[in-house]
């Protein structure tokens, strides 16, 4: 049985500890996924963001992802880290992580999970803007259009 | 049929500002649909800003219109997500 | 212009320099892809292996391919060291960094660097096993069968 | 046309091993193409384990069989590649 784990975490993400975590002599190909703050969006200039979540749901449904994706990848290793709370530009956001004797299995267990945590995991992002201003991304422009794929 | 069933509907983020509030007290009666949810919370004061068709979780898991409410269901109205 | 470096290394490769070495504030979207020495192959323990290589050809082809890379996935940021000499199980023998505003082309220019390199790239694989023998890789099995697509 | 060409190959890993040595001499004729140099390595004592066609570089860049070779051309039989 091979290492998986997934967490949501308000302190600093260090990728290199992700890559330590799954890495195994088993294990010849690991790749990784590091989502960092930009500095800017939408054309305008960042200076940081919030992440709120729904706590218990959010890792409910990152659990399930990584279980989803060592199911169709061939039992992965995989960690996962999400990053909650206040972050600057260029703090890490989400971390992934996964090994497998095959490549293409590491490759692609860690494009699931991004994929899927981008559509999934119910994060909310209140950015931060230099003109002071604050605005939830996807929410204010997303709640004027019908979102009839939504159920 | 008739027999009350109240909801209180957690709330996050864009959402939660709208209503200014974390969660909302909504009284369905059994048998009601998410569906059924949304429709009252949409008449309520706040839900200007709500698209037609929020999503909704039920129990920590996204929930289609169509799913029957119980009592003690955990519900979320979900705003559009955006982590990663 | 964006960052990119790609080298033939006989020291240890540490995947975290090239992770550093990719990031920006303007680059949300970071990938790595780190292969290693497995402790087997076609069912034989290894212990260890030595990769020789055609060293100015395979400098010019691994630049080649990151050139392409760029090319093709809108210019990301990319690190790639791939390692000659003796190395150990669990030894890192290429290491891949790739970043970029918007994932997938952080992803794709990896995938393609990994895809190439293992297809062009001259280099070779003598496996030391822990019976005591010594195989060059890909080398004595293919060289029984006809390399028709050779050129 | 007759004019010689020299032509020294390099070899590496099994094919090196093979001919126990890391380059190998050949003497072709003006106007020949990397056909007719693994032809003339092929008669060679220590081809036995050289497949068919095997890869051949011109200057350090992958070459169709059909590529013409002049003097200063730097050659190399290339084995299966086995990097990453």
């Amino acid at each position: 049985m091979s290492h998986a784990r997934a967490d949501l975490v308000d302190r600093p993400i260090d990728p290199a500890t992700l890559l330590a975590e799954v890495a195994s002599p088993a294990r010849g190909a690991i790749c990784s996924f590091v989502g960092t703050v930009r500095d800017q969006h939408g054309g305008r200039a960042v200076t940081g963001l919030q992440y709120d979540c729904y706590q218990a749901m959010a890792e409910r449904e990152l659990a399930l992802i990584v279980a989803e994706a060592r199911d169709r990848f061939g039992e992965p290793a995989l960690a996962v880290e999400h990053r909650v709370g206040t972050l600057m530009v260029g703090d890490v956001a989400v971390a992934i992580a996964a090994a497998h004797a095959r490549r293409a299995n590491a490759i692609g267990a860690m494009q699931y999970v991004i994929e899927e945590l981008k559509k999934r995991l119910p994060i909310w992002k209140l950015e931060h803007y230099a003109d002071g201003t604050r605005e939830w991304v996807g929410g204010s422009s997303a709640m004027s259009e019908a979102a009839g794929a939504a159920a | 049929m008739n027999a009350p069933l109240p909801v209180t509907a957690l709330l996050f983020a864009s959402y939660a500002e709208s209503f200014g509030a974390s969660s909302i007290e909504v009284c369905l009666s059994r048998g009601a649909s998410v569906a059924d949810l949304v429709s009252a919370i949409r008449s309520m004061p706040g839900a200007e800003r709500l698209p037609p068709r929020p999503m909704v979780a039920v129990n920590q898991r996204y929930a289609s219109y169509e799913q029957i409410l119980h009592p003690g269901d955990e519900v979320a109205v979900i705003p559009p997500v955006a982590g990663g």
